[in-house]
Formats: structure tokens, C-alpha cells, sequence
């Protein structure tokens, strides 16, 4: 790859992901409905379990991100199907930007949304449960970070997996959910030990790793495959 | 030709089963600890072995599918995960029943079942995705890609638990650095695992021959109603 | 093949779904500067092709050259343009900020400079910052025009442009096809309104069920009679 | 209404429920999917919450809800936009079959479709956090059945009036699930109470006559109202 | 109004989308057994009109009435058959299944008889219990023809019917047609196929901005010269 093929990977990138970035910006429609549901499901999970109780401090970490997936659903779900609406992935394809760049583009913007839908969730979250992240503050948002950009790549990739089929809306928690399962399973116990004051150390050293881990992987197959999911 | 193989096969299996049935029902003893119910081990130990190499084989096939885009691999990968599911089943189901004697309980959220049940899922998805897929091309391709993602997954579940303490039993075989076992129940084990995987052969055969027929068949109809 | 470094040469391509051929054994050769009208009856494989052409999708077997080069290169699909079905533009954003994406896409130094030149081109710099979902259907096709040309590319594809389009539309669309022909451009258009796109037309390809059942240059017999060439090469 | 009409009424409601019905069983797409959606919701939730604690008979009733209701929207999300494919809305529409009618005959072929993954899930759950059900099992299935019923009547409504918007897959779950909130608590309570072996008696009777007063009403408001939601 | 008890009434029609208006005081009676030929240009509001014909959408002013009763009365949508843009038909279910859904909500006593003598009377009995989702274009257009005319309705509303089929279909389409006219049928379409609805058409009425800008008998000369309608009556 060439200094100007790398150049034009970049831009192109941008290029996208500010598109979309702007499109969602302009109606704020896939942001409220997020973050409205990620309310919903803390009104209801506070039905389901006695938010006042002693044990929350340790499912906090979980339900967290339970919430933060389920919202972030409605933001990935978007993310390919935006461009049906006018066959505007033809266009995109047939244009000389690499998939790849068009990936990353896609999957940047849906970071940028899903960090500001959870950022927001997240002092909803405090305020509800009257929890407290101030002493972790730095590690918990590297957590957060880690474990959104693990559900962004996975998100986006499968969202163009599924964006001809018939039976989108099903098949993509389907496929998505199981997969995303180690990334949230590190997230959460991350998440609940730095909550409960337990700093990064070395008993949960290893989640950091697969969280890690499992970006890493899957953000190189995803620009690998792409190619394959969107043009044959 | 194939159809001799079947048969050999199925002969090969069952013969095996048989046998060992016959030497773990009413040769081996009852085990110290657990008694009678044990014996299920030499079902759930192959089965898993099955299983697993299957999803390993179908990780393959699905690449050489994106390689070479000859739509034999991809039949011949649904075939293995098919098959492969189904084993990955008989373990749940015997680990539960067995679970249900020993522990007293159905389930437990231990690592190794947990994930096990998450395997189960991804692979679950990989056949529902094909479903939802009339075009056999499209169908092939992005099966292939949902396969290459999900082993990858498995493999991260996989190594992510082996830190956790579990209730599952930690391996017991020779062959792994357990050796736990008597040498007389564990080879039982190896037989049946024999058995299962000509067994598994036998199925994917099967299955392979009438996805390729289904195919076919579907080509015709398309043929006969286009235009 | 030397010869015309800018021709599109299609070489035994083919194309399956599962076992079903869509194209089977598609051979020829379009020449640098012609019209081609891409006909056929429904289900025949028109726009399997021109995707195929626009690299959207991937022959089975066999390839497509332009100049040498294969479709998905970069290069190549630099040459192309393509507008489809679809108009290929996004509601949400304004007439400005589509044509800008897609002039960055195509690595233009300065999308802006070269986006507000297309739109007034087609006309549309009045209404540059208006949303595209408020345009009506003949602004939104002329912004779509401008969108799939904004890279002055040699090769223009279009899968049937008429459709659905009124009398007025299909003028300014046959306008600009002229333009694009006496620039020296290449274009190829599948459609069923024989009429409108034998006017335009140099050369013709008839695609029977996935095969190319006949080629070759538009005589003044096809204009006087439209039908004339299902008639003769078509089964019945 | 002659007999006649009350008679046709019937006709058109189980000839659009016998076609749901029948296109789902056909490919049984969302069947699975929604099934499967709620096993990965129980594992999920397994992380997030300690499943072996004490506690879990205190919130296994909310947690069984939020299950039926997440995984019931994939199914009601494909209520009416199975009918978009092909613009096979307008066709019923424009048939003499009254939209009530087209409503309960959907209503129906859903409430169907969702007990049956409901019981599935009940399996499973009753297996994975090994719960018992057997001392209440007629008053849960009462339970379960209104609830579902709630569930069914505002999103299939909901479905409706969503299915021609660009957001759809967005807009459903932000509507419906704050409306079914007064639903799902009774529901939840009443479950909790009688899967800890409480039954049904002065204390909680209440939250049954929300449940079955929130069916009641929803389903005369949703039969009224469909007309000016499908038609305008 | 006596007279006609079969004709179509419609009386001073308009339809806003906020303040937009699609159309404006529309006025016009359509005689039983005559075919209407709708024209306009794009988004003159020729499918906002037949939608509101057919009962699927609301007029904001004015009413539409059918023998002197609404148009979303039960009896009267009887009458009315509608093939819009969409074939209607349910992909994952077989020819006969989807007719006999129709047959039911249309309240025939014996649907399966009724869908098996529509499958004759299109040419699909042979593929009854083909899955639609397998079918070809052709074969689909000719079952939602089925579909939208199992209940033999006095008026038929057809929404750009032509577009995107191939010379063939147009012809099957056109003898259909023919058909229901010599059988008394009142035949109202929208298209910009001019040519193709001409030769159908004993009346034509041409809409502009939402406004009915003529009405009036087919003539020769609008079948000698398509364009003439819009030359005379239409802006430009
Ligand atoms: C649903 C419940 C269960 C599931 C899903 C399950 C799953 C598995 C899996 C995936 C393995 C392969 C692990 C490996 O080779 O590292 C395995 C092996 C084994 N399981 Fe289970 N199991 C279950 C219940 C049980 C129970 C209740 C017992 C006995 C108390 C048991 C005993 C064993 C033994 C002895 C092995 C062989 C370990 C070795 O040497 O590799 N399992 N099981
Ligand atoms: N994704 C697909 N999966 C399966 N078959 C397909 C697919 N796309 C097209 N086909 C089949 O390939 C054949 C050619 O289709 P294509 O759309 O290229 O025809 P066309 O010439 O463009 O027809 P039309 O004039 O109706 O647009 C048809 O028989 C069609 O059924
Ligand atoms: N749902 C809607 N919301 C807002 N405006 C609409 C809606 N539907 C139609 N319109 C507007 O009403 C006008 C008439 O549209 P209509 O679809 O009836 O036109 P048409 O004559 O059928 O055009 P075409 O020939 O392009 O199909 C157009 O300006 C259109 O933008
Ligand atoms: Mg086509
Ligand atoms: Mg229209």
C-alpha cells in the first residue's frame, strides 16, 4: 500500500463516518430512541430486582451492560440499513473507496454513538441506583471504551452481514448476542469489580486480556471479510 | 462406491457401540464416588470430542468455501455443523442428566457448561442463518463468514475459562495431563469416541448428499418457474 | 487483445445462483464511445449483468476488462459510473453534502469545489442546501445523475432510467445521455422502453434466458419497429 | 351488526390468524430466532446476576418478563411488517374484511406465537435456575396468559402504527415498552409471589385486576382505534 | 345524482399532507364500463387519488362514492378491485394459499373452488402449490391479477400497471384488460406509458399539480400523438 493508497483509505474512512455522524446528528432519532430504551430497561430491571438492595453493588457491573447492548441494538441495527433506503450501498461499493475504509468509517461513527448513548445511560444509571464511580473513574471508561468498541465491531460487521436478508431485525441479535458473549462477560466483571473499588490487578488482569484480546481479533477479521460479506 | 461406505461405516459403529455397551454396562464396575451413573461418561466424553473436531472440520471447509467458492465445501460444511450440533446436544443432554444425579441439580452457570451452551448458540445461529437464506451462493458466503467468526469465538470462550475454578470435572484423561482413570474405564472411552466419529461420518454423508439433491432440486424448480 | 485501450470486454462470464445460470458463457466486446442497449425480457439477467459490470457483484466464472484491468481494481472502478434502481442519495442530508461525500470517495482534493460545479451543471445550485427528502422526483434524479457522474467517468451504467420517469423527465435524461455520447463517453442501459432507448442507442445486445442471443449495431430497421428485434431473435 | 356480518368478522379473524399462523410454521424464522433470543437473554443475565444466590426466587418473576418481553418484540416487530414486503397491507386493507378484523386476526396468530416461546423459555429457565412451578402451575399459566395477552395487544397495535415509519425497528421498543410498564409490573409481582408459593389472595388480588383491567382495556382500545391507524 | 348507479363519483376531492396539497378539488364522474386513462406527471397525485379510491387512504375534503355509498363502506369495497405498485401476494405461501386467504376476506362460501377457477382462468393451476417466493416476475404478475380480481369487482384501479415488464407481460396485461372491459368493467389506470394506455383508454383525464387540468373521450389524435395531451392541456 502506498503512501497515497493509505492516504485515501483514511479519508475515505472519514468521510463516512462524518456522513453518518452528521445524518444522525441532524434528526437525533437513532440517539433518543437508544437512550430512551436504555431508560426503559432500567425501569424495568428496577421492578424486577430490589434496586435498594445490598446485592447491587455486585450486579451493577452486569446490568450495566446488559443495558448497554440492548440499546446499542437499536443504533448497530441502523447502521447498514441506513444505507438501503435508496440503494445507497450500491453507490458506496461501486465507488473506488475500499470496503475496508467503508467499514471503519461505519464502525467509528457507531463508537461515537454508542459512547454518548452509554455515557448518558450511565448517569441515568447513578442516578437510579445511586452508584458511585468517582474513585475508578480513568480504568472503568478504559472498560467502557474496550467493551463498546468490542460491541461496535461485531455490531457493524454483522449488520452487513444481514443487510439483504428478509429476516434482518431477527437474525441479527441472533447471530450477534452469542458471540459478543466473552467481550461482555469480561466488560461485566470489569466493570462490577472497579465498581465495588477492586482495581485492575492481578486476578482480573486476564479479563483485560480477552477484552483486549477480542477487539483486536475481530476488528482484523472484520476488515478482512468485509469484502466478502458486502461484494461476493 | 458411497454407498458401500455408508454401510461400512454404519456396520463399524455399530458393531463398537455394542460391544462396549455390552463391556460398560456389565464388565466394569460402579465407580467409588458416583456409582452406577458414571457410565454416562462414555457417551458425553466422545460426544464432545466429536463435536468439537466437527466444528474444527467445518471451520475448514467453510474457508476452502471462500477459496475456492465450490458450493461442495459449503454442503459439505452445513453438513458437519449439522451433525456436529446434534453431538454438541448429546452433551448438554447427558452432562444435565448426569449433572442431575450428581449435583442434584439441571444446571449450574459453570464456565464449561456455560460455554458450551454458548457454542451451542453460535452454531444454532449459523443454521438459522442458512434458512433465512433462499439464494445458495449468498447462503454459502456469509454461512462461511458466520462460521469463521463463531470457532474464532469458541476458541476465546474456550481459553477465557480455563482460569475459572469450575464444578465440571477437570480433565481426567491420560491423554490430557489428568490420568485419573482407571486404565480399563478409560479405554471404553477411545472406542466409543471411534465409534461416534464413523457414526458422524456416516450422517455427514447423508446429509451432504441430500443438500446437494435439495439444491438441485430447488435449481430445477427455479429453472422451470423463471422466465 | 490490443487494440482500444478503453473498450469493456465481458469474457465467458457466467453467473450462478446455486445451480441456476443467470448469465451463461456472456461474450463481448463494447466499444470506447458506443450506446449499448442491454435488452431482454423479464428475468433474462439484464441487471445481473450491469452489476456485474459496476463490480457490485462477482461473476461465477470469467471476467470483466476495462483497458485490461479487472472491475473491482480500484482504478478501474474509478472509470465507472453507475446509477441503478435506486437513486443512491441520502434523505437526511442536503443536495451539497451528498455529491461532497462521494467527490471525497473518489479522492478528489477539493469535494466542495467539485460538488457545487456538478449541481449547477444539473441545475440544482439554487436549492444546493434543501434536504434531499424535500426534492421531488425529477430533482432527486438529476442529483442522482450528478451523484453516479460526478467523476467524469468513461463507462456509464444505468439499469432501466426510464422507469416510472414522465415524458418531461425522460427528455432531460435523453439529454444528457446525448451529451455524455458526443463526449465520447461509453453507456450502457438495460431497459424495456425499446422506443426511448433505441433513439440513443449505437449497438444492441439481446439477452435471452442468461445467453446473448444477438449483438451488434442499431439499424434503422429496430427504430421503425421496436419489436422487430424480439420478433427475430426471440423464441416466442 | 347482523349475524351475517358477526359471522364474516369471524371468517376474515381466523383467515388472517390461520395465515400468520401458517407462514411462521412454515419457516418457523422467528420462532427460533425469538427462542433463541431468549436463551442468550438467560445467559446473559446469568453473568450479570449471580444465579446461584438466595435471592434468585425474589427476582426470578421479573427476570422470566423481561425475558417474554424482549424476546417477544422480535415477533411482534414482524407482525405487520411481514405484510410490507410486497404491499400486502393495502390489499387486506382494501378488502371488505373490517380492520378489527385484520387486528385480532394478527392479535391472535401473535398471542399464539408467543406462548409458545414462552413455554419453551419456561423450560429452559425452570432448567437453568432450576425453579419449580409445579404447586401454582394453573394460576401462573392464568398469569402468564393475560400478560402475554398485554404484551400481544400493544405491540401488534403498535406494530401497526409503526410499520410504515423509516424508524420502525427504533421506534417499536420506545413506544411499547414504557405503555406495557403498568403490565409487566403486575405481572412480575403476581409471578414472583406465586413461584415463591404465595398464592393469589387479598394482598395481590389487586395486581390481577390491573393485569386483567389493562388487557380489557387496551384490547377495546386497540380494536377502535386500528381504523384510524391503518386507514387515517 | 340518479342516473348510473354503477358510476363512480368523485366530488370535489382533496387531499393535503400538512399544507401541501396533493390534490385540489378534484371533480369527476366516471361513467360504468368506460376505462380511464389517469395521466399526469410526476407527482402530479395520480397514486394519491387511486389510493383514496380504493379506500386506503382518507380524502381531507370532499367524498368519493360508488353508486351513492362511500367508498370505505363494506359493500362498496366489494366492488372494488386494486393492483397497486406491489403484487399483494405472500412470498412464503403457495398460489393456491394466497388466493384462498382472498377468497375468505371477500367472504366466499368456497374459497379453495374459487382460488382453483381463478388459477385456471391466469394459466397457474399447473404451479398451485408453487410457493410464490419461487416464482418468475411474469408468473407473479399474473397471480396478483388473480388477487385483485378473484371477486369479479365492477371497478378496477390499476397504479402504473406497465412499468418494468417486458413487451410480453404488457401484452397479457392488455388482453386481461381488454377482457374486463367488453365484460362491463369500469377500468381506472395511472401510467406514463401513454402509448400503452391510449390503446386501452375510452376516456382519458389529465392531472397537473394535484388539479384536473382536462378530462374528456379518448380521441384519435391522442393515439396518433401520445404527447399531444400534455402539449395542449399540460404547462411547461
Ligand atoms: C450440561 C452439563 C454439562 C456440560 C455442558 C458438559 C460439557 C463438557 C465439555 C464441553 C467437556 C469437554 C471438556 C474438555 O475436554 O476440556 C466435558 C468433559 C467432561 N465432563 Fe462434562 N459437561 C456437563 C456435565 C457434566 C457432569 C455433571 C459431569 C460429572 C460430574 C461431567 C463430567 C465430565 C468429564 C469427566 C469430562 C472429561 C474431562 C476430560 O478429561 O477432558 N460433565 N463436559
Ligand atoms: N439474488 C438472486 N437470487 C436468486 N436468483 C436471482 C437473484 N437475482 C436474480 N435472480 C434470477 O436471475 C435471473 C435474472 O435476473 P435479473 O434481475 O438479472 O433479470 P432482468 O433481466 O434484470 O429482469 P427485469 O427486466 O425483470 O429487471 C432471474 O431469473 C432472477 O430470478
Ligand atoms: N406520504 C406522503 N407524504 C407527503 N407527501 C406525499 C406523500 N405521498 C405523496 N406525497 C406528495 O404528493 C404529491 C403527489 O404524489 P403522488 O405519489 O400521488 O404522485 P404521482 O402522480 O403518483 O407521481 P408518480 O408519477 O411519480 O408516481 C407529490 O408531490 C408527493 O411528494
Ligand atoms: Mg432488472
Ligand atoms: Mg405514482
Amino acid at each position: 500500500m502506498g503512501k497515497t493508497s493509505v492516504g485515501s483509505f483514511l479519508s475515505s474512512t472519514v468521510a463516512i463516518a462524518s456522513k453518518d455522524l452528521r445524518s444522525e446528528f441532524r434528526t437525533k432519532e437513532a440517539l433518543n430512541a437508544s437512550f430512551a430504551f436504555s431508560v426503559v430497561i432500567l425501569v424495568l430491571f428496577s421492578f424486577a430486582f430490589d434496586p435498594s438492595s445490598e446485592q447491587l453493588q455486585t450486579i451493577s457491573g452486569g446490568l450495566l451492560w446488559v443495558v448497554f447492548s440492548f440499546a446499542g441494538a437499536l443504533i448497530l441495527n441502523r447502521s447498514f440499513a441506513r444505507e438501503l433506503q435508496n440503494d445507497c450501498l450500491d453507490a458506496l461499493i461501486s465507488s473506488p473507496a475500499p470496503t475496508g475504509a467503508l467499514f471503519l468509517g461505519k464502525a467509528i461513527a457507531n463508537f461515537v454513538l454508542l459512547m454518548i448513548v452509554e455515557l448518558a445511560s450511565l448517569g441515568v444509571f447513578a442516578l437510579f441506583y445511586d452508584s458511585r464511580f468517582g474513585a475508578q473513574l480513568l480504568p472503568i471508561a478504559l472498560v467502557i471504551a474496550l467493551g463498546t468498541w468490542g460491541i461496535t465491531v461485531i455490531g457493524t460487521m454483522f449488520s452487513a452481514l444481514t443487510v439483504n436478508l428478509r429476516m434482518r431485525e431477527m437474525m441479527l441479535p441472533t447471530l450477534v448476542y452469542p458471540l459478543l458473549i466473552p467481550a461482555l462477560m469480561a466488560a461485566m466483571t470489569l466493570t462490577t469489580d472497579l465498581m465495588s473499588g477492586t482495581p485492575i490487578g492481578k486476578d482480573n488482569t486476564i479479563w483485560l486480556r480477552v477484552l483486549i484480546g477480542f477487539d483486536f481479533i475481530y476488528s482484523i477479521l472484520s476488515v478482512v471479510f468485509i469484502d466478502v460479506v458486502l461484494v461476493g | 462406491m458411497r454407498n458401500k461406505l455408508v454401510f461400512v461405516l454404519c456396520l463399524l459403529a455399530a458393531g463398537i457401540l455394542c460391544w462396549q455397551l455390552y463391556n460398560v454396562l456389565l464388565n466394569l464396575p460402579n465407580e467409588k464416588d458416583q456409582g452406577a451413573i458414571y457410565r454416562i461418561v462414555y457417551f458425553h466424553v466422545p460426544a464432545i470430542f466429536t463435536g468439537f473436531i466437527g466444528f474444527f472440520i467445518a471451520l475448514g471447509a467453510s474457508g476452502m468455501y471462500l477459496g475456492t467458492r465450490n458450493l461442495k465445501y459449503d454442503a459439505f460444511a452445513a453438513a458437519v455443523t449439522e451433525v456436529s450440533l446434534t453431538f454438541a446436544t448429546i452433551v448438554l443432554a447427558t452432562g444435565m442428566i448426569w449433572g442431575r444425579i450428581i449435583w442434584g441439580i439441571w444446571w449450574t452457570w459453570d464456565a464449561r457448561l456455560t460455554t458450551m451452551l454458548v457454542c451451542w448458540l453460535i452454531y444454532a445461529g449459523y443454521l438459522m442463518l442458512r434458512r433465512a437464506i433462499d439464494e445458495p451462493t449468498q447462503r454459502a458466503r456469509l454461512s462461511a463468514v458466520v462460521s469463521i467468526f463463531g470457532c474464532t469465538d469458541i476458541m476465546i470462550v474456550w481459553k477465557s475459562i480455563e482460569w475459572w475454578r469450575t464444578q465440571h470435572p477437570a480433565p481426567v484423561l491420560s491423554v490430557r495431563d489428568g490420568g485419573g482413570m482407571a486404565p480399563g474405564m478409560e479405554s471404553p472411552i477411545y472406542w466409543n469416541w471411534l465409534a461416534l466419529m464413523c457414526l458422524a461420518a456416516v450422517l455427514v454423508i447423508i446429509r451432504m448428499r441430500q443438500e446437494n439433491m435439495s439444491r438441485e432440486i430447488d435449481s430445477l424448480r427455479r429453472m422451470a418457474h423463471s422466465y | 487483445m490490443p487494440g482500444d485501450e478503453r473498450a469493456l470486454e465481458i469474457d465467458r462470464v457466467s453467473k450462478y445462483y446455486g445451480h441456476f445460470p443467470a448469465l451463461r458463457d456472456i461474450q463481448l466486446k463494447i466499444e470506447a464511445g458506443s450506446t449499448l442497449a442491454l435488452l431482454g425480457r423479464n428475468g433474462a439477467g439484464k441487471t445481473t449483468l450491469l452489476r456485474i459490470l459496476a463490480g457490485l457483484s462477482k461473476p461465477s466464472e470469467g471476467t470483466v476488462r476495462v483497458g485490461g484491468s479487472d472491475v473491482r481494481e480500484e482504478k478501474t472502478r474509478r472509470r465507472i459510473g453507475v446509477l441503478g434502481h435506486g437513486i443512491s442519495l441520502y434523505d437526511e442530508l442536503s443536495a451539497i453534502e451528498n455529491l461532497k461525500i462521494f467527490a471525497t470517495l473518489y479522492g478528489y482534493a477539493d469535494p466542495g469545489k467539485r460538488a457545487g460545479e456538478w449541481l449547477e451543471r444539473v441545475g440544482l445550485d439554487r436549492v444546493r442546501d434543501g434536504l434531499v427528502r424535500e426534492f421531488s422526483r425529477g430533482m432527486r434524479q438529476r442529483l442522482a445523475v450528478a451523484r453516479a457522474f460526478l467523476h467524469d467517468p468513461e463507462i456509464l451504467l444505468f439499469d432501466e432510467p426510464f422507469t416510472a420517469l414522465d415524458d418531461r423527465a425522460i427528455a432531460v435524461l435523453q439529454g444528457l445521455l446525448n451529451g455524455a455520447h458526443s463526449a465520447g463517453r461509453t453507456i450502457i442501459m438495460s431497459t424495456h422502453q425499446l422506443r426511448e432507448a433505441l433513439v440513443l442507442a449505437t449497438h444492441v445486445a439481446l439477452i435471452q434466458r442468461g445467453q446473448l442471443a444477438y449483438t451488434g449495431e442499431r439499424t434503422q430497421e429496430m427504430l421503425d419497429d421496436p419489436a422487430y428485434l424480439y420478433r427475430t431473435y426471440g423464441e416466442n
